[in-house]
C-alpha cells in the first residue's frame, strides 16, 4: 500500500522524463492550438452568419436560425462527436466524389474544425447582438458620404460593433478554452486527455488533476488580464456613462 | 504508403501504454513495428478514444486497430481481422480478502467492472449480469481497476494477461486473481487481431504475411521473451 | 438667377411607405449659390425629400439630377425603383454633404478620424493632404482643440460642427442638413446656426430643412413649404414669411410664433 | 457572464416565425422533410425499440441530474453571490476564488478530479470504506452531482451577486422606513426581490446546465448520453444514435425553454 | 395648537456628511393634525432633515421624538450618533409612514402585496384583516382596479398613489412625503396632489417637502423654510408667502414663480 507521502511526489511533474511535466505542457500547447484555431475558426464563421442574420435574404436568414439554434441546443458533447466523425467522413465523401482520393486530415485540423464550428454558432449570436447594438445612424452616414456596402461595413460597423461585441467574444475564448478538455472523449491528446493518461500510468490522481487545473486556470487568469488590456482600448471612444 | 494505426488513447499495460516521454510503448508496439518493418509500412501512432476506436476506422480517421481487439463474429459484420496475433483468456480479479469464483453464482450480487466496447462487456452482461451482479462499464481498463482498488466495485473482468500486470503493480497489492471465466467463443472469439476496414484485402494480406513471417523468422518471440515467460501467442 | 448652373434638379418626386403616399410629386431646383430652406409641419415629409436626393430613401418616382447627372434608376418588382448603377449612386452621394439631426458621428473615431475618413476612403485623398484640410475646417468650426477626442466626450453643439465639418470636407456641391439643431439643448443652438450662417454668406449651396424660422429668414435665399406631400408655397424668404399666400402657411407661421 | 453571452450560449427562446408559409419555407421544409425521409429510410433504425426503456431510464436520469442540480446550485449561489456584495472580506474573496476557480477550468476536469482523484485516496485511507458516507462514496451519481451543483452554483453565484447589488437602494429604505428589521428586509424584500431580478437569466443557465450533464456519462452515471454510448458499442453506428441523441437534447431543450417562457408569463419581470 | 398633542418634535439636528455641515440645528414640532410644508432650495438639506426623523440618516446632534417618545442615541467612535436600541427605532419607524419621491414601490411585489407587506410582517396583522384594510385603502386612492398588478406596469401617478397607501397601511401617526410629486410627469401630478389634499382635510398629521408652492399654500397649517441648514424663516402659509420677511426667502418665492 502506498504512503501518504506519494500524493505529492512533485518529481512526477518534472519535465524530463520519467516527469511528465514535458508531456503535460505538450498537452497544453496541443490545446492552445485548437482553442485559438477553433475560435479564430468560429470568429470568422460567427461574422459571416452575423451578416447573412441581419442582412441575407430569407433563406440564408432561415438556414442560419437552424445552426444556431441547433448548436445551442444540443450539448458541446455530442456536437463534437457527431461533427469528429462526421466532419471527415463527408470531406472524404466529397473528395472521393470530386475524384480525390481520401482527404487526409490531421486530427489538429479536426480538433479546431469541431471547436470551431460550434464557437461559430455562439459567435454569430454575439455578434448579431453587438451589431444591432450600432445605432442605425451610423451606417447611414457613411452611406450618404458616398462608401460602399463593404466600406460601410469594414470601415464603420466592424470596428464600431467591437466595444459592444468584447464581453461577448471574451467569454466564448475562456469557453473555446475550456471546451478543448472535450475533445479527450474523442480521445484527442490535449491537455485533459494526457493528464488522464500520466494520472493512470504513474496513479497519482490528485496531483495530475490538479496541475492540469492551474493550467487551465492560468490560462483564464492570462487571458483576463489582456482582456482588460483590450477591453480598454476598444471602449475608448465610448462615454464614461455609456 | 503511411498507414494510420489506431491505439486506444489510454495506458493498458503491458500492451500499450504512453510513457513520460509522450511515447509509446509496450508489447504491441513492439508487434507494430515488427510487421509495419517486415510489410514496408510507414505507420503512425494515432490515438483514439477506445470506445470510438471502431467509428474511428469506418470514417477513415485511421487504417487499422492494435489494440488487443478480440475478433468477434459480432464486430466482422462491421470491419474485418487481419489473423490472430495472440490470445489472452478473459480472467475476473476481486479484493484479496473477498473469496468469490469467477462464475455466475460468485459473482451474483457483486458489483464487477469491465470496459465498454469490449468482449467482457458483452460476456459480463450475458453471464453476470442476468445472474445478479451489476455491472459497471467505464471508458478505460485503467479506470476500472482505479475503482477496484478504491473499493468502489468489488471485481474486474478483462484480458487475464493485463490483469496479471495490474496485480503485480502497487495498487494491484489489494486483489488477486479469482480465475478465468467459461469460454463462449460465439462472444469471447479467437484471439486477438488487427482491425481492419471491410474490403482492404490488400493491407489485410500483407499484414496476415508480416505476422507469418515474424512468427517465423523469430522476431515475434524475441520481443516477446521482453514482456512474457509464457506463450502468449497461445494455443 | 438662370445664369448659373444647377446644382440639384429634383422633378416630381413620388415616395410612398406602403400605403401611405409622403411625397406627391415635388420639384425643385437648386442652382449654385442657393440657400434653399424647407419647412413645413411634422410629418409633412421633409426629412423623406431630403434622403431622398441622396437615396438614402429610394423615391418611388421621378427624378434626381444632380450637377447635370440624372441618377439612373430601373423599376423594381414592388412598384417602386432601384438605381440601376450602385457605383453611380456613390459617387453621387459623394458630392452631397449630409448633415443629420442626430450628428451621427462615428463613435469609434475621433474627430479627426471621423472628418478625414470620407476623403481619405471615398475620394481617395491622401492621408497627409486630409489630415492638414481637416485641421483647417475644425479650426474653422472651432474645434481644433478637440480633434482628438471622441464623439461621445463632447457636447451636443461641438458634435453637430464636428459633423458639418465632416460634410465640407468632401468638398461638396451642396450641403443638406436635417433640422441640424432640433436635437440641441437651446443654449446650443446658437454656436450651430452662427456655423451655418457663415456658409451661407460664402455663397455655399445649401438645402436645409429647419424649424428656426428666425434663421430661414435670415440665411435662406429661398424659402420652401412643404405641406401634405407637396410644395404648397415658396419663394423669397421675406416675401413668404412676410406675406404668406396660402391658409396653411399662415396657419402654420402663427403657430410657430 | 453576462445576460448576451447566455443568450449566444444556450437557445432561450424558439425561434419564433411568425408566417411559416412563406414560399422559401415551403421549399425549405420540402428539402428538410426529405432529409428527414433519407434519414429514416436509409439509416439504420431497427434498435430504438430495443432501447427504448432503457432510453427512457437514461431521460430520467438525465432530468433528475438537472433538476437536482440547478436546484442545490441555485441555493448554493444565494449566500455566494450575497457574500460578495456584503460580507465581510474573508468570506467575499473565499467566494471570488471559489467562482473564479470553478469557472476558470473545465468541468470536465472537475468530474474526475472529484472521481478518480478522491478514488485514488481510498486505498491508501482504508477507515474511509468503514464510514456512514461509504456507501455514497462507492456510488458515482453523488460525485456527478457535486460537480455540477459547484458548477451551477459558480455561474448562477455572479449572476446574484449582480442581482442582489441591481436591488435598487431605494426599495430597501422604504423596507427600513417601515420598520423592518435587517432580516425582515433581507427575507421579503432583498432576496426575492434579487431572485426575481435573476430569473432571466434562469432559463439560460438552465440550458446551460443540461448541456453539461452528458459530462457524468464519463464517471460511470447512466445518463441518456450513456445509454447511446452503449447502443454505439453494440450496434456499431456511427451516427444514428448520436443524431437520436442531439433529437432528444433537442426536444429536452425545447420543453425547457417552453416551461421557463410559461413561468415567466407569471412572473412580470419588467420592473427587474 | 398648544392643546393638542405633540406628534413629532424635533430638537437642534445637526448633520455633516464629511466635511458639508448640512443641518446645522434645526428645531421642529409638529403636533396632532399639523400639517407642515418644508421649502427650500436644492441642495437646502429639506431631504435630510426628513430622512433624519426617521434614522435613515444618523443626525450627528440634536433628538428626535415620536409621539413623545426620544429615540435614544448615543455617541459613535467618528463624532456622529448610532442609535442604541435598534428595536426601538424600528418600532417607532412604523409609526412614521414615508412617502419617497421615486415612490419606492418593491418590483417583486403586486400593488396589494406592497400594501399589506408591512403591517403583516412588521405590525404582525392578520393577513385578511391587513388584505380588507389594503383594499379599502387602495380604493381611496383609486387604484382598486389596479391591486393585482406589478408597479413595473403602472403610471407613476399610479405608482405614487400606491406608495400612499402603502404608507398609510401602518396607520402611522405621521405622514412624510419627500417631494411626492417631482418624478411625475406634470400631467400626473395633480392625481397624486388630490389625493394628499383630502389626507390634509383629514386632519392627518403631516411633514411634506415639496416644490409645488401652489399647493403648500392651499393645504399646509404651516410652512418651513429651510436655507443653508438652518429654518430661514416660518410661518401661515398666507404670512410666509404674502409677506415674506427675509431676502432668501423673497427671492426663492420670486424665483419660483
Ligand atoms: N421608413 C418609414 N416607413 C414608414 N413610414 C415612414 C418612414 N419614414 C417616414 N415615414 C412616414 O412618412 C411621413 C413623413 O416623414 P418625415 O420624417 O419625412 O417627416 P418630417 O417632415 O421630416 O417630420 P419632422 O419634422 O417630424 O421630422 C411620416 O408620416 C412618417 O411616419
Ligand atoms: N449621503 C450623502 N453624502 C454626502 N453628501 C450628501 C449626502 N446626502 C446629501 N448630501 C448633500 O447634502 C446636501 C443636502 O442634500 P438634500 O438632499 O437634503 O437637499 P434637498 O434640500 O433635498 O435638495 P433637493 O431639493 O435637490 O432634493 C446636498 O449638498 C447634498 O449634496
Ligand atoms: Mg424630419
Ligand atoms: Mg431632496
Amino acid at each position: 500500500m502506498a504512503d501518504a507521502g506519494s500524493l505529492i511526489n512533485w518529481s512526477l511533474l518534472a519535465l524530463e522524463p520519467p516527469g511528465w511535466g514535458g508531456v503535460m505542457l505538450a498537452g497544453l500547447w496541443q490545446s492552445l492550438q485548437i482553442a485559438v484555431g477553433g475560435y479564430a475558426l468560429g470568429l470568422i464563421l460567427g461574422t459571416g452568419g452575423a451578416m447573412g442574420k441581419l442582412y441575407g435574404g430569407p433563406v440564408t436568414k432561415d438556414l442560419l436560425e437552424v445552426y444556431t439554434t441547433l448548436v445551442r441546443a444540443v450539448p458541446e458533447l455530442v456536437l463534437i462527436l457527431i461533427l469528429y466523425y462526421a466532419g471527415t467522413d463527408v470531406l472524404n465523401q466529397l473528395s472521393a466524389l470530386v475524384g480525390f482520393g481520401p482527404v487526409d486530415i490531421s486530427g489538429l485540423a479536426a480538433g479546431i474544425f469541431v471547436i470551431g464550428v460550434v464557437q461559430g454558432a455562439y459567435s454569430t449570436e454575439v455578434l448579431r447582438g453587438a451589431i444591432k447594438a450600432v445605432p442605425a445612424g451610423q451606417m447611414e452616414a457613411a452611406r450618404a458620404y458616398g462608401m460602399s456596402p463593404f466600406q460601410v461595413m469594414r470601415r464603420i460597423t466592424l470596428p464600431a460593433m467591437l466595444p459592444h461585441a468584447i464581453p461577448g467574444l471574451s467569454n466564448l475564448w475562456l469557453i473555446a478554452t475550456k471546451d478543448t478538455a472535450l475533445l479527450a472523449v474523442v480521445g484527442f491528446s490535449e491537455l485533459t486527455l494526457v493528464t488522464r493518461q500520466a494520472a493512470g500510468s504513474t496513479k497519482a490522481y490528485l496531483l495530475f488533476f490538479c496541475a492540469a487545473g492551474v493550467l487551465y486556470l492560468m490560462i483564464t487568469l492570462v487571458s483576463n488580464v489582456l482582456i482588460g488590456f483590450i477591453e480598454r482600448h476598444y471602449r475608448r471612444g465610448m462615454a464614461r456613462a455609456a | 504508403q503511411q498507414v494510420r494505426v489506431g491505439f486506444a488513447a489510454e495506458p493498458y499495460p503491458p500492451f500499450t501504454s504512453p510513457d513520460a516521454s509522450g511515447n509509446w510503448q509496450g508489447w504491441e508496439v513492439d508487434f507494430m513495428k515488427a510487421i509495419c518493418a517486415e510489410a514496408k509500412l510507414d505507420c503512425v501512432i494515432t490515438p483514439v478514444a477506445w470506445d470510438g476506436i471502431i467509428p474511428a476506422l469506418t470514417t477513415n480517421k485511421i487504417d487499422m486497430i492494435i489494440g488487443s481487439m478480440s475478433i468477434t463474429a459480432e464486430r466482422l459484420q462491421t470491419i474485418d481481422f487481419s489473423d490472430k496475433y495472440y490470445n489472452s483468456p478473459p480472467g475476473i480479479i476481486g479484493a484479496k480478502d473477498v473469496k468469490f469464483e469467477a462464475t455466475p453464482e460468485g459473482l451474483a450480487g457483486k458489483t464487477l467492472g469491465v470496459q465498454v466496447a469490449t468482449i467482457h462487456q458483452v460476456y459480463a452482461n450475458k453471464y453476470f449480469g442476468e445472474a445478479g451482479a451489476t455491472v459497471k462499464e467505464y471508458q478505460t481498463q485503467d479506470e476500472a481497476n482505479n475503482d477496484l482498488a478504491a473499493g468502489r466495485i468489488d471485481a474486474v473482468q478483462a484480458d487475464s494477461i493485463a490483469l496479471t500486470d495490474f496485480l503485480k503493480t502497487e495498487q494491484g497489492a489489494c486483489c488477486d486473481m479469482k480465475g478465468t471465466v467459461k469460454d463462449d467463443p460465439e462472444i469471447l472469439g479467437l484471439g486477438v487481431g488487427v482491425g481492419l476496414r471491410k474490403g482492404e484485402t490488400e493491407l489485410k494480406d500483407k499484414i496476415n504475411a508480416a505476422i507469418k513471417a515474424i512468427r517465423a523468422n523469430g522476431t515475434y518471440d524475441t520481443f516477446s521473451k521482453k514482456y512474457f515467460d509464457f506463450d502468449v501467442y497461445g494455443g | 438667377m438662370t445664369e448659373r448652373a444647377e446644382a440639384i434638379a429634383v422633378r416630381d418626386l413620388h415616395k410612398r411607405f406602403g400605403p401611405l403616399e409622403v411625397l406627391k410629386g415635388v420639384s425643385l431646383t437648386a442652382h449654385e449659390g442657393d440657400v434653399i430652406a424647407i419647412i413645413g409641419g411634422s410629418g409633412s415629409g421633409k426629412s423623406t425629400f431630403l434622403r431622398c436626393i441622396n437615396m438614402l430613401e429610394l423615391p418611388s418616382a421621378g427624378s434626381v439630377t444632380i450637377h447635370g447627372e440624372t441618377i439612373a434608376m430601373k423599376k423594381d418588382g414592388h412598384g417602386g425603383m432601384t438605381p440601376s448603377d450602385r457605383k453611380q449612386v456613390q459617387r453621387l452621394r459623394s458630392r452631397l454633404g449630409m448633415v443629420f439631426q442626430s450628428f451621427n458621428l462615428w463613435q469609434h473615431m475621433t474627430i479627426l478620424e471621423n472628418v478625414i475618413e470620407a476623403p481619405v476612403h471615398v475620394l481617395g485623398v491622401k492621408k497627409d493632404e486630409a489630415i492638414s484640410r481637416a485641421e483647417a475646417l475644425l479650426r474653422r468650426v472651432g474645434l481644433y482643440e478637440k480633434r482628438d477626442a471622441y464623439p461621445a466626450f463632447l457636447s451636443g453643439g461641438q458634435q453637430q460642427r464636428a459633423a458639418i465639418a465632416r460634410a465640407l470636407a468632401i468638398q461638396p456641391h451642396v450641403m443638406l442638413f436635417d433640422e441640424p439643431t432640433s436635437a440641441l439643448d437651446p443654449e446650443l443652438v446658437g454656436e450651430v446656426l452662427s456655423v451655418i450662417g457663415d456658409l451661407a454668406k460664402e455663397k455655399r449651396t445649401m438645402i436645409l430643412v429647419t424649424h428656426e424660422m428666425k434663421f430661414a429668414r435670415n440665411v435662406a435665399s429661398h424659402v420652401v413649404f412643404l405641406a401634405n406631400g407637396v410644395i404648397e408655397e415658396q419663394g423669397p424668404p421675406d416675401e413668404l414669411f412676410g406675406s404668406p399666400k396660402s391658409e396653411r402657411l399662415k396657419k402654420f407661421i402663427s403657430s410657430i410664433h | 457572464m453576462s445576460d448576451p453571452t447566455i443568450t449566444a450560449l444556450a437557445l432561450t427562446d424558439l425561434p419564433t416565425k411568425k408566417s411559416i408559409f412563406k414560399p422559401h419555407r415551403i421549399v425549405l421544409m420540402a428539402i428538410a422533410a426529405a432529409v428527414v425521409f433519407c434519414i429514416v429510410w436509409f439509416m439504420r433504425w431497427d434498435w430504438v425499440p430495443e432501447y427504448s426503456d432503457r432510453l427512457a431510464d437514461g431521460v430520467g436520469m438525465t432530468l433528475i441530474m438537472l433538476a437536482s442540480t440547478s436546484i442545490l446550485g441555485f441555493l448554493l449561489a444565494v449566500p455566494i453571490g450575497l457574500v460578495q456584495v456584503t460580507g465581510p472580506w474573508p468570506l467575499k474573496m473565499l467566494a471570488q476564488v471559489f467562482c473564479t476557480v470553478i469557472r476558470g477550468t473545465p468541468l470536465l476536469l472537475q468530474l474526475w478530479l472529484l472521481y478518480y482523484g478522491l478514488g485514488s485516496l481510498f486505498p491508501q485511507f482504508p477507515e474511509i470504506r468503514n464510514s456512514f458516507l461509504w456507501p455514497y462514496l462507492r456510488e458515482s451519481w453523488p460525485y456527478g452531482v457535486v460537480a455540477l451543483t459547484l458548477s451551477f452554483a459558480a455561474y448562477e453565484g455572479e449572476v446574484m451577486r449582480g442581482a442582489f447589488a441591481g436591488v435598487p437602494s431605494g426599495e430597501l429604505e422604504a423596507a427600513r422606513a417601515y420598520g423592518m428589521s435587517p432580516f425582515t428586509v433581507f427575507r421579503r424584500i432583498w432576496l426575492p426581490r434579487a431572485v426575481h431580478r435573476a430569473l432571466p437569466t434562469l432559463t439560460g443557465e438552465t440550458v446551460l446546465q443540461l448541456k453539461a450533464t452528458p459530462l457524468v456519462a464519463t464517471i460511470t452515471v447512466i445518463d441518456v448520453y450513456a445509454i447511446i454510448s452503449q447502443v454505439r458499442q453494440k450496434t456499431y453506428l456511427t451516427y444514428e444514435p448520436l443524431l437520436l441523441l442531439a433529437l432528444i437534447y433537442l426536444c429536452l431543450t425545447a420543453i425547457l425553454v417552453v416551461g421557463f417562457r410559461y413561468f415567466e408569463s407569471k412572473i412580470p419581470t419588467r420592473g427587474a
